[in-house]
């Protein structure tokens, strides 16, 4: 369907941002304050607009039958060049309305908490512009129908990530946490540029070049297993660097410089999610490409316990959800990676609220201990601020994936999935991931019940003045909380899986973006869209083949999942005794673990080995092409030919003494010597 | 009888031995009298031409080369008196700027 | 019909009006050098609402200069040379607007200079003629040398000097196979011509034509410059005069680039065949390489200008490709370089009126005190590393999408120097603009100006246009680019047949060609007979 | 005799010319270079040119060389030379082998060339007959070394005026 608006829902926040942009550079040299107030109700209008913008596309889908969920417009065209014909192109479809509902909706709760947590900071418009900005290019990143346009959201969100990390940029490590981050998400986006050029050249081959998903989806039979695979572990690469996983997730701990809402926006909720997404979006190519498949879970669940092991030991409040956010995405990764993009996108869902939750709550307490943000320094905040409280043990225990919250049936689903559908090259291998991923749940319900111990339970460690100065959240900071615990407590119900007598409705309606999914994996290029009228029928027909492998599966779906819930229960039941009911044990312990606790807390010195072997000896090859190689060998060379050119004038400059005596002694010479050959 | 080469051999030594004087010398008088022996050395080639041939338009010439060299001689230690007085020296190396 | 003329010399009546003035009327003299510009600008901007589509050369102005020799005064804008006429005329009123206050000794010279290198530069992206060209090549060479030479910084000498050399070591060469060509094929035809379509028309023998393109790439390459012949370009950018650095990362470095599209690949496709490999090694070597030395500059104008080399790699890459995304991505990402680039020099030339240096090191902090400067350039800077959706980003994609095709591995190579222009480029931003305020004189540095504001204006405004809706200029490329795809291309079906010369000529398509099978018929004509001979028409004349 | 004579002259105008360049003082230069217009006044009567015999020594022995002797004495000269001596010497030495070389082989290829002068009326060279030619077929240019003379009187009486 075509519809003349779309445009609006990207439009509305890059309008806001201009304005706040407008107003931040015309107030950079007067004295008066910038009008703050008009600029966050503004700044939080625009992704309000969106929201709304988004349920009424959501609204418009539901009225369409399953096969028929899409909505498009195409704005202008944009590169055309030979054979390439691109137009800036926006379309909706099932999996782009979940992510621009929970985008859009997200993100204006923390556009009004931001009001709230930024409201004595001076640069207050110009994070506004930025935070707007960064929605804009959030929004056509999700809308973009074509692969390139999904890159300059892409890339947009990346500038935006860029910006607003580095946005107290007087603190030079802030500035280079900013700046490490887009440049890690290059190393990833050169992965993608490179897809981009082989699908097209690709397509151009098999007659019908074009960059659009649609054009891909339709000559997905041009693309030969070797090249699908090539293609895709490429733009695993992008998703590598924007999804923070092994081995480009080192700038997300950093990425925590930034103000909190923005860790909460984008380096939990939104951006950090876009790799799933795109991998999501390319599916198709996933499909036929079992290597890249592999590899994208196998990283995702080696990325999970990773991050889930250095979580652990970090003393930073927002470090520790970092981390725990890269081990998230691990698990969103595995999902897509086993083929289950509907689960994986269920998790990148609600963890967008729990997490977002998290890290809210983790910027009210900051925000109330004047930006304390050590947990050795902290303890005790329960009877200071309840509320933060009882929104951030709820959001906890989401993320640990305690029924029946919501992390609990995402997390929990990409555990089965991954334990049930078999790996057409390693047998074993659905066996481990479910392990792993176990192991690293077990990790995730440790670290975050040993946070809120550490920060909200027994007593206080820090100065005493700060925590009698510590206060409640102000209103537009707990709203959005409240509101996030809800979602934390509620969404999770939108995919409650059969096996629990639920009907999984997320899937159902994301089923028609991924309808050839269920098939191409078994029967290359054929698809199932002609013979299901509804999307009912294909999900019971995949449902029931993934119960023909789920009988392979070593345990059955209920099995799993309490194996799986005992290991969160453990998880929590050890941070608990270890952080909050015994301190001492959990000191003693960390002493007589002491080579793994410094590992752990030195994040498996990974930044480190980088930077010794590959930063550090870049720059010094840089330096040694520079200054070796530039200056002495090239124009050396060219100093050499002046030289020898100089060489000759030195031995002709004796000659231009400038004495005429001399000049004429020579003529005389010559004269003698002339006449004594002439005669 | 002396024959004509050894006048021109003789008045080629004279000619170089004043041509070096004139490259070599820095001393302005020297350089000036150096020219002097080279315009006698030419001299002696006419008067020698003249004599063996048998015509006297050598002598004519001998004759006007002797004015010019007066001449010449006149105005020439007029100017090195004047650089003299300038420079306190007659060293032609240490008048290389022209625009003193 | 003569508007490309008006375009070529309205700097130059405009330089004359200048040398008129008194030297100490330096408002005045800024301001007529300014209206000069200006009104070429607008000129220029006339060709663009009569600019047709179909490919062939416009606006063709057509005389008879030295007949005895076939040397014409032939001028002709097609549409891989309007958006290089018209870049050119948009940087001629900024690089007056840039020096305005960084020039203050001998104000009258430095604006004739300037106005006379404005009309060497539109000269040789408009005329058709070799000879002519090759005039208007040495004539753009000769004020940028007064300009580093006289106004600029310290080893001010040594740059223009080796400048020059450079410079000149190539074109010589250049002039040498533009003669020999001329008499090659007078040999074969009988009369003398320099006209460019009539050589690109004529056969000449592949053999020669890799020598012939050997002599041309090496000027033009020279010029753009491809490493390693690039040194003399960090020199001369680091010593001349902001106005000077504009101009030459501007326009003077699309000089070598646009010789390549015009006159050395379509004259020499042969050549170009054998060359490929060879020249776009050297292209992705010159773009990794100049990234990575770039990232280790101690000195903005420096860094600047080792992001040149890289970026002017990526220029050849893809005119090299000899498809048309790569070549419309070349031509685009010339336009780009030069807006951004320039924007870039301007940028390091406020600061330097400002501090009198260039080193990052005395910067720092500097967002807090000139948030507005702090805007543009990280603005610029997003341009220039091809961020999406602005300029940068279509011509490297472009770019890289052609090259691809013909290189899949290089192409890779290629495409690290995206990473690498994100790192040099963001570690000099931060360095400069973030971080605490390290030296007290930067605490109270000036904001940009309303005049400086105006000058970033037209160049921040076409960088975000030129990123979102490039297809106007791509557009008008098409047609052209098809044309010289099909040059280009042309001769590997003629080598083919080699023997049979006269297949040749309808084959080429263009209605230039068909005179030329008359006379190649009627070659071995005396020399005397031939040069009363009409020359061939040409095709865009009315 | 005549040979003798001639050597003996030869041998002194070389001598004193080879003396007066390599002398420092400007004065015994001028000294050696009278005697080496004498010589050649010697020479000149040797071939019979008797007035150039009376001319040469009134000219150059007398007047030219009383002028620079006159010049030398006014300013005072005393030996200054400001290059190294060295330089000198090597371009005597390089000269006088070159000299030397030339000097025998012009003689080789010159020896017989009107070895034998030929005979002359007894008034040849003498004032009458040089007067003759002198006033008939070189009128002009006696009557341009008038000028030119004239010329001189002027220039040298400007130089010493503006010397004051």
């Amino acid at each position: 369907m075509e519809r003349t608006w779309l445009w609006l829902i990207p439009a509305a926040p890059l309008a806001t941002s201009a304005l706040c942009g407008a107003v931040a550079l015309a107030w950079c040299r007067r004295t008066d304050p910038a009008p703050r107030r008009l600029v966050g109700v503004v700044a939080c209008l625009g992704p309000a607009l969106s929201f709304a913008l988004a349920l009424l596309a959501w609204a418009e889908l539901r009225g369409l039958m399953p096969q028929g969920r899409w909505l498009s417009q195409t704005l202008w065209r944009w590169l055309e060049s030979g054979a390439l014909q691109l137009d800036i192109g926006f379309v909706i479809d099932p999996l782009s309305s979940l992510m621009l509902l929970f985008v859009t909706g997200v993100g204006t709760l923390i556009h009004v908490y931001s009001t709230g947590y930024m409201h004595e900071d001076r640069g207050v418009v110009r994070y506004f512009a930025y935070l707007n900005l960064f929605m804009f290019a959030m929004l056509v990143l999700v809308l973009a129908d074509s692969l390139p346009l999904l890159f300059v959201g892409w890339e947009g969100v990346g500038l935006c990530s860029y910006l607003l990390i580095g946005f107290w940029f007087e603190d030079p490590a802030k500035a280079a946490a900013g700046k490490k981050a887009f440049v890690v998400n290059r190393i990833g986006d050169f992965g993608v540029l490179i897809a981009m050029f082989l699908i097209f050249w690709t397509l151009q081959g098999a007659g019908a070049p074009g960059l659009t998903f649609a054009a891909m989806r339709n000559h997905v039979e041009a693309f030969t297993p070797a090249i699908a695979t090539t293609i895709c572990l490429l733009l695993f690469l992008g998703a590598a660097g924007k999804s923070a996983q092994i081995p480009l997730y080192v700038w997300l701990p950093d990425a925590m410089a930034g103000p909190t809402p923005v860790s909460a926006l984008i380096h939990a909720a939104t951006m950090v999610t876009a790799g799933v997404y795109m991998v999501a979006r390319m599916h198709f190519l996933f499909d036929l490409a079992p290597v890249a498949s592999t590899t994208v879970a196998a990283i995702g669940a080696a990325t999970a316990l990773l991050a889930a092991t250095i979580a652990v030991a970090q003393n930073d409040f927002k470090k520790v959800l970092a981390y725990s956010t890269v081990s998230q995405l691990g698990y969103m990764f595995v999902g897509v990676g086993v083929g289950a993009y509907g689960a994986g996108v269920f998790h990148v869902f609600t963890h967008a609220f729990f997490k977002a939750c998290l890290f809210l709550g983790s910027g009210a307490v900051i925000h109330a201990l004047h930006d304390e943000q050590d947990i050795r320094r902290m303890g005790g905040l329960r009877r200071k601020m309840p509320l933060t409280f009882w929104t951030f043990v709820l959001a906890t225990l989401a993320l640990a994936g305690l029924p029946p919250l919501a992390g609990f049936f995402s997390k929990d689903h990409i555990l089965w999935e991954a334990l049930s559908r078999p790996n057409p090259l390693l047998p074993w291998l659905p066996s481990v991931l479910w392990a792993v991923l176990v192991l690293a749940a077990l990790c995730t319900a440790f670290y975050m019940w040993r946070l809120v111990s550490l920060v909200f339970l027994g007593s206080f460690r820090g100065e005493q003045h700060t925590y009698a100065h510590a206060h409640e959240a102000p209103p537009s900071m707990a709203m959005p909380l409240v509101l996030l615990a809800m979602g934390s407590l509620l969404v999770g119900f939108l995919g409650v899986p059969h096996a629990l007598g639920g009907s999984n409705r997320l899937e159902t309606w994301l089923h028609p973006s991924f309808a050839v999914a269920g098939s191409a994996a078994t029967e290359h290029g054929a698809t199932t869209v002609a013979s299901t009228a509804a999307g009912e029928t294909a999900l019971h027909e995949s449902s029931a083949a993934l119960a023909e492998h789920a009988g392979s599966a070593p345990l059955s779906e209920p099995g799993a999942m309490a194996v799986a819930l005992a290991a969160a229960l453990l998880g929590l039941g050890l941070g608990f005794q270890l952080y909050a009911r015994r301190p001492q044990t959990a000191a003693a312990l960390a002493g007589r673990l002491q080579p793994l606790q410094r590992l752990l807390a030195g994040k498996y010195f990974v930044d480190e080995l980088y930077a010794a072997v590959i930063v550090r000896p870049f720059r010094l090859l840089s330096e040694a092409l520079w200054r070796l190689v530039d200056v002495r060998l090239i124009d050396g060379v060219i100093n050499l030919l002046g030289g020898v050119t100089r060489a000759f004038s030195f031995v002709f400059r004796f000659a231009q003494s400038g004495y005429v005596q001399t000049y004429a002694f020579v003529v005389v010479l010559g004269v003698l010597v002339l006449l004594l050959r002439v005669l | 009888m002396v024959g004509l080469h050894e006048y021109l051999i003789l008045s080629g030594l004279l000619f170089l031995i004043g041509a070096v004087g004139v490259l070599t010398r820095s001393n302005g008088l020297i350089l000036f009298m150096s020219l002097e022996l080279m315009l006698n050395a030419v001299n002696l080639t006419f008067v020698a031409f003249s004599r063996y041939t048998g015509r006297l338009d050598g002598h004519v010439f001998v004759f006007l080369v002797t004015a010019v060299a007066a001449a010449e001689a006149a105005v020439g230690l007029a100017i090195f008196v004047n650089l003299f007085r300038l420079h306190r020296s007659v060293n032609v190396d240490q008048m290389n700027a022209m625009g003193d | 019909m003569s508007l490309l003329s008006a375009i070529v010399f309205a700097p130059l009546v405009a330089a004359l009006g200048v040398l008129v003035l008194p030297r100490t009327a330096t408002r005045a003299i800024r301001s007529v050098a300014l209206a000069g510009m200006l009104a070429d600008l607008v000129l220029s901007l006339w060709l663009l609402p009569q600019f047709g589509g179909d490919g062939a050369f416009q606006f063709v102005e057509r005389h008879p200069w030295i007949a005895r020799w076939g040397i014409e005064y032939h001028l002709g804008v097609d549409g891989i040379s309007l958006w290089l006429v018209l870049l050119t005329a948009l940087l001629g009123p900024v690089a007056v607007l840039g020096s305005w206050a960084g020039i203050t000794t001998r104000v009258r010279e430095f604006h004739v200079l300037l106005l006379l290198l404005q009309t060497g530069m539109q000269g040789v992206f408009l005329s058709l003629d070799l000879f002519l060209f090759y005039i208007f090549w040495e004539v753009s060479l000769v004020p940028m040398y007064f300009l580093i030479g006289i106004w600029g910084h310290e080893r001010r000498l040594y740059a223009a000097i080796k400048f020059v050399l450079f410079t000149l070591a190539g074109s010589l060469l250049m002039l040498v196979a533009i003669l020999s060509l001329v008499v090659q094929h007078a040999n074969q035809v009988g009369y003398y011509s320099f006209d460019l379509q009539t050589l690109i028309a004529a056969h000449i023998d592949p053999s020669h034509q890799v020598w012939y393109f050997a002599a041309f790439a090496l000027a033009f390459a020279i010029k753009v410059p491809l490493w390693p012949l690039h040194t003399w370009l960090p020199d001369a950018h680091v010593e001349a005069p902001t106005a000077g650095s504009v101009i030459l990362a501007g326009i003077l470095l699309k000089m070598g680039g646009y010789g390549f599209l015009r006159f050395a690949m379509p004259l020499f496709p042969h050549g170009l065949d054998v060359a490929t490999p060879l020249l776009m090694l050297v292209a992705v070597v010159g773009i990794v390489y100049g990234a990575m030395v770039a990232m280790v500059q101690p000195d903005m104008k420096k860094l600047v200008a080792y992001s040149s080399v890289s970026h002017l790699g990526f220029v050849m890459l893809g005119i090299l490709s000899a498809r048309s995304q790569g070549l419309e991505g070349g031509i685009y990402q010339m336009l780009n370089h030069g807006l951004s680039t320039g924007a870039l020099f301007l940028l390091v030339g406020v600061l330097y009126e400002r501090r009198h240096s260039r080193a990052i090191a005395d910067f720092g902090g500097l967002a807090r005190s000139m948030p507005v400067y702090a805007t543009v350039l990280i603005f610029v800077t997003l341009s220039s590393i091809g961020l999406p959706g602005l300029n940068g980003f279509v011509g490297e994609f472009l770019i890289l999408l052609g090259a691809f095709h013909q290189h899949r591995l290089l192409t890779i190579v290629a495409s690290t120097g995206v990473v690498l222009g994100a790192i040099y480029m963001l570690w000099m931003v931060e360095r400069v603009l973030f971080g605490p305020v390290r030296h007290e004189e930067n605490r109270k540095l000036p904001d940009l100006s309303p005049r400086e504001i105006l000058t970033f204006a037209p160049l921040l405004i076409l960088i975000v246009v030129m990123g979102v809706y490039p297809r106007p200029f791509l557009q008008r490329m098409h047609a052209s680019v098809d044309r010289l795809v099909r040059q280009v291309q042309l001769d590997e079906r003629l080598t083919e047949t080699t023997h049979s010369p006269g297949a040749n000529t309808p084959a080429l398509g263009a209605s230039s060609a068909e005179p030329l099978g008359v006379s190649s018929a009627t070659s071995n004509l005396a020399p005397e007979a031939s040069a009363a001979a009409p020359a061939p028409r040409q095709e865009g004349s009315p | 005799m005549e040979r003798i004579l001639f050597y003996a002259f030869g041998a002194l105008a070389v001598l004193g010319s080879l003396w007066m360049v390599t002398r420092r003082s400007p004065l015994s230069s001028a000294l050696s270079l009278v005697v080496v217009f004498v010589a050649l006044a010697a020479m000149y009567a040797l071939l019979d040119a008797r007035l150039l015999f009376v001319v040469q020594v009134w000219v150059y022995a007398g007047a030219v060389m009383v002028l620079v002797l006159f010049v030398i004495m006014l300013l005072n000269l005393r030996e200054e030379e400001s290059r190294a001596a060295a330089a000198s010497w090597g371009k005597f030495v390089l000269c006088g082998a070159l000299a030397v070389a030339l000097a025998t082989k012009a003689f080789g290829v010159l020896a017989g060339v009107l070895a034998v002068p030929p005979p002359v009326s007894k008034d040849w060279g003498g004032v009458a007959s040089v007067a003759e030619i002198l006033f008939t077929r070189y009128l002009v240019p006696f009557q341009i070394v008038g000028v030119l003379l004239l010329a001189v009187v002027v220039a040298v009486v400007a130089l010493a005026k503006r010397a004051r």
